[in-house]
């Protein structure tokens, strides 16, 4: 950081004559070289940000006796996660690929030149994404402990085997799947890890009553919703670096469409959302809505590349509208208890939107006359990454809760995890109900 | 000696206190409360499960007074928090046996005011 | 995502001796417009990001009552506002003009190429931003529903004609109006507009208590200092997307100068605020000087590209001072309700920020020997602009409370918004006083 | 923000065969300059907002009858330094040499040219980086008109004297001191002031109870760990501007091995953390692990260009653990009252970096064959501002205390700095046992 | 008139409600405390600090009812909060000399259903 | 059996507590409260606009012992919350008829402790 350095090269650069055609024309190539990584980075810091939005989120949806848990499953899924991802993961995700199954090199990165430093920064934050999603459906009940072993598999295994599928040069990739930013890749992989470990776990205490035959739902009301919705505007913040980004260059002319894309998309999911609420419970619900931007987001993700701005509007609204009935579904008839909404917002909606490329395509996409091709092989693609993610997690989630235990105790869960697990209180000196 | 303590709605507190002031009672402690009564709740839904709220938000006063005091403080209470609709509160009388005043051990009837 | 194909192309541009004169020209233009282009999308993403600012700022300084509402607003007036700004605001703003008064073309910004596209994402953040300031002006009693009209209307024809006025290419852009990043056209703009919405609306039972032939003015406490603090630091980190993204280009070399400006006029508009209070009142207060941060922001907004750091301080301080005397004006004097203060914020400093420009442009400005033409022409625009945006808000807020109704109910206000507008409480479990 | 205007000069670039070759090469320089200086801006604009992150940090591990008062002291340590930065710290720290002590030209910027003020932006984030960090060790007792004084010093000396020796050409950089990011120059300084301050105020009341012979150490628990965490995120976010920004260039490419090393460090500083409090504790804590987080990212900013993701790993492990050491060694050994861990994490784990420099650099560390050279110039620099910080914020602190008085009264103290400083309550309505 | 005060474990709200509302019990006034009694407290530790805290969070109610209700609300409370380990909770009794319903300003055994 | 209640200075809580030990007082059930008695209240002012606050923060104590007790209950409380300044609160003494501990059925004196 000694300016006299910098000036001096900057200098030699600029005066007029000096530079002859050669460095000129190296000049220009470390330009693009330049635009590309700090693209990228950026872009990297956007998605890291958006750690933060889903442990508000998180936070947000559920009750104050658990909230410093969940603040310790956050830190702990990026941090654990982005070591694991180095030492592990991104070789799985990106090395060289064994039968375009799973990727076997470069493991710890070792011998990175400045072109795979760049990837790398980009790609850990997206496996985080993937292993965080999963904390807001295993909420409140999670034993911290199971959580840790949980998030070494899913960044060293679980995603970056089907991440290598598509992104690494896989199978699916050559089958022609189109998945621009991750839309299957991370969210649904993210929500179906969220699904079987919802399902393994089991409800939170007082979710589902029997009363009698039948299985009566209870509300369990989340504790602070402004720092969820600030959580949700993060996400929305992060994702213009998750989708622009996915660009992987600077350069990429389509980045100013693509930041549209997402935006129209987010949009159109946060009022198709809410007219649903509207409709179906009387009032235009908070936490829905803001569950229906982060559906428009998701489902825009794996084709803001490639449709209108007036399918965006419609993938959006739709995406709004099914996180509303999906959310429903998932509470009231499979009694699978998701707290935050992860299940719907990033399985379902992932799935929509990989499907909705097949549909919306403006060149190959079904209502653009380009036929039901590409639509099947997004089917595929939605299929065997559902089939691979929920099958592993379900084997991985089982294992745990045989051998160490998945699950608090009853007390643990009543007195709430910040006390139980990490000996602390979230809002200390706050008097708050905790019946409720 | 009593204690009188009275349930009324929050939007209430400040006429009871202007009311009370009216007639000289100075000395009240508020506490926080939730109240289930005649009064209807209300239903919220929290994603599209229905919730029944019938514990509703009151203000729970309690002040001591002599018997003297006493009709003054309960017409006070009553003017200030009455409204008519279901809800309003209610109002009940305890005795004290002693009452003390902790900045100077003063007791009884003294320390109360 | 592929690297592959990315990796080819690059390497193809990179390989020495392949790129002819004719290639590098190519390569460098392609940089002019990538770096246009990641500059802008980057500084949206920052102006999108203010977002939730004023959301945090709004909930923090009213009751927790009316969170749950002011979060519904604020997702909704940049969800619903960014559709209306695709399909009919952008259009109206910068298509072709009418004799210099609204445009006409381009709705639906049909056939956007990327330029446009990049232009649309960096201009739906502005709209959105003068919108959401009428949010904080009519906060806690104004009907949801009635609110979503106006969002309508204000993203649709209200900001988009004035807008069009001065950075459409019409009448006052044609008279030499300087507004840089809009401390008139933004900020004034959702400044009289929240004025005529709080006017109309009338105060929140209890803000102006009538004894006697006297109007008592009573305190309404915010209930969330820390969340309002957090929202203003986000406005200033956003407020850098704000002016310096206004160059409109990456390559401009005025950057620089105008995030230094930006900072000095924000931090001098805080102490001026702060020193104000602590004048009055006796006491440095956490609102007002909060307050005085965003005053200086918005008055450094139209000329953050053409004063000198000097400039920037007196016009930051005297932002700070007027906001506190412009609250105590509004608030004691004329008796209009304004919860966050956003009509002096946003309306007073954006005309002082706008009349800043005539005394302190370095080259134009009164003070720097430039005469007062300038000042005139400043004076015709801020006028003009309070004069269309005023009106057009009143007739729309009082056809709206004719017709909707603008306003809840008695018993809903007191209940709060958030129970009776949107069912749902926004600090479940935590134990309120809800009488102050 | 006329779009006809850009427009034009822009396509007057780019038609092809216009461009002389001497346009082109004047366009790349053009590039050149705007690509370090957005570069730098972004970078200036995340090291901003880690101010919000400091805010949050220290208002989530207080107690709520503070928390008015502490966003005061952060929102006034910004702008009252900005102002003094530049009106003099500036000058100090990066102006003329007088014997290689400190700079003593270009005060307020006078004739700053951009490139000038793109360093003024990037520093002047620096500058206030150092100053809050002071305010979290402070926390809950100073009063606020003594705090602004220590800010006008800290800004506008202490910090540009030290940082003059290694930044602005003074007589550590001479030696080949090696501090790119500033683990001494920003995070030490302030570490060390940080001591120094709460060293001079003594300890919150009941912090440290005597009980006959023995004192007796009690915990006052911080009121908000939701918004404590956001703020580690918050600086986590800002850092990946404060490390790969000090490139001071948009063109260097170890921009992305930074932003890389960057992560790892934080990470394992997270895991140390916890995995030190879990071990010491029995549990793992989320307090510690937060500023494992911070600690690892101080203990990299120093060495992030110049070590490999193994020894960032290995960097970022010790901080974690060395910060739990410190912070029970400063509490339970030292009784130097820091409620946020500023000393430990700035102060201590600033030096920590410092020398892991000259451990892990992969040409001249220790551990890598670079002999103790480095090594010794690194312990001498981290000693050296060590002694002039700590002594001069010791006189400081002492002169304040003597004259205008540092403490805030026992009953100001116990009713909380909120109310008494600042007339105002930061959580109107909550219910809040203030007795602890 | 008697005012029944329980201290109850919190998670025991809902069946105490329950029980009551058996009995034809409506009425209720629920506020928050912090108890120290027998059971023991648990120990946090803040940033390697250790905390006893020996305050618990209960939840108290104040049932008033006339005498003839008393034994039936007592086993209502008894029955919903019960479980038989340290910590249950307590029920005190107490005389209540007056009561009135804000509302109308019925006094007395009318007014406390 | 009696009911003692106490409001005291939030930040006395503590040096109540240790001397209730002493006398081996250790059941105790504590809400917050505010207070608006003797004590002046304070000034706050909010964006520009003054706001008299009366009633501050105080804490309540319910204390049920048997009547051998009483008199080391009032002592410990005065002892522990005395400060001589205005403000250090008052005691009220309230008659317990009945006392029942839940988890087992005691009732009476030995319930109390
Ligand atoms: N018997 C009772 N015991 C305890 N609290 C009561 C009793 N009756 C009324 N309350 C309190 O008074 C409040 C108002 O009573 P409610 O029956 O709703 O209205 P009203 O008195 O106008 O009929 C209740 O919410 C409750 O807090
Ligand atoms: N004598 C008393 N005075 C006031 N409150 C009491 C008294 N005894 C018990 N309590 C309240 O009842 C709660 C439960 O009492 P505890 O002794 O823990 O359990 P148990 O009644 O099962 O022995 C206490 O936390 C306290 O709130
Ligand atoms: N008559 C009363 N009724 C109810 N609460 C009272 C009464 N008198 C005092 N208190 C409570 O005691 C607190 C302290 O009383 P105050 O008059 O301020 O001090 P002091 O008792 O030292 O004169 C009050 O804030 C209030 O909560």
């Amino acid at each position: 950081m000694t300016y006299a350095k910098v000036c001096f090269i900057t200098i030699g650069l600029l005066v007029p004559g000096i530079a002859a055609a050669q460095d000129l024309e190296a000049l220009v190539q470390l330009h693009q070289m330049s635009l590309d990584m700090i693209w990228l980075i950026l872009a990297a810091a956007l998605v890291f940000f958006m750690q933060v939005g889903f442990a508000l989120v998180e936070i947000g949806l559920t009750r104050a006796k658990n909230s410093g848990n969940i603040i310790m499953k956050n830190l702990m899924d990026f941090s654990a996660g982005a070591i694991i991802y180095w030492a592990f993961g991104w070789a799985v995700m990106y090395g060289t690929s064994v039968s375009g199954l799973f990727g076997s090199s470069q493991f710890f990165i070792r011998g990175a030149d400045h072109f795979l430093l760049t990837d790398w920064m980009f790609q850990v934050v997206f496996a985080a994404t993937a292993a965080t999603i999963v904390s807001g459906a295993m909420a409140e009940r999670t034993k911290f402990s199971a959580y840790l072993v949980y998030t070494v598999f899913i960044t060293g295994i679980i995603y970056p085997v089907s991440g290598h599928w598509v992104w690494g040069g896989g199978w699916l990739d050559s089958l022609g799947f189109h998945d621009f930013a991750g839309s299957t890749v991370v969210h649904s992989a993210g929500g179906w890890a969220a699904m079987a470990g919802a399902l393994v776990l089991g409800p939170r205490i007082g979710k589902y009553v029997r009363q009698g035959k039948d299985i009566s739902v209870k509300a369990i009301q989340g504790h602070n919703l402004p720092l969820a919705s600030a959580g949700v505007f993060f996400l929305w913040f992060g994702w213009y670096g998750f989708n622009a980004g996915s660009t992987l260059s600077g350069t990429d002319l389509s980045i100013s469409h693509i930041a549209v894309i997402t935006t129209l998309g987010a949009a159109a999911g946060a009022i198709g959302a809410m007219v649903t609420a509207w409709k179906r419970f009387g009032k235009p619900e908070v936490s829905m809505s803001l569950n229906g931007a982060l559906a428009g987001l998701v489902g825009i993700t794996a084709n803001c590349d490639t449709v209108s701005p007036l399918g965006a509007v419609i993938i959006g609204l739709a995406a709004g509208l099914l996180v509303v009935l999906s959310i429903e579904f998932f509470d009231k008839v499979l009694h699978i208890d998701d707290p935050v909404g992860a299940i719907s917002v990033h399985g379902v909606c992932g799935v929509w939107g990989t499907i909705a490329t097949g549909l919306f395509h403006t060149e190959a996409g079904l209502f653009y006359g380009g036929g039901a091709a590409l639509l099947g092989v997004q089917a595929i693609g939605a299929a065997s990454i559902f089939l691979w993610v929920t099958g592993a997690s379900l084997v991985l989630f089982l294992v745990i809760r045989k051998t160490m235990g998945l699950r608090v105790s009853e007390r643990e869960e009543l007195m709430g995890l910040d006390i139980t697990e990490h000996g602390t209180e979230s809002y200390s000196g706050f008097q708050i109900f905790t019946n409720m | 000696m009593k204690l009188v303590i009275a349930y009324i709605q929050p939007d209430r507190l400040n006429s009871v206190k202007q009311e009370l002031y009216k007639k000289e009672i100075y000395k009240v402690s508020i506490t926080n409360a939730l109240g289930c009564g005649q009064q209807k709740g209300y239903h919220e839904s929290y994603r599209g499960v229905d919730i029944e709220v019938n514990l509703l938000k009151k203000v729970r006063l309690e002040i001591a007074v002599n018997e003297s005091f006493l009709e003054s403080t309960l017409d006070a209470v009553i003017t200030g928090a009455r409204t008519g609709a279901i809800g309003d509160g209610k109002i009940f009388v305890l005795p004290i046996e002693q009452c003390i005043r902790i900045r100077n051990g003063d007791t009884g009837s003294d320390a109360i005011g």
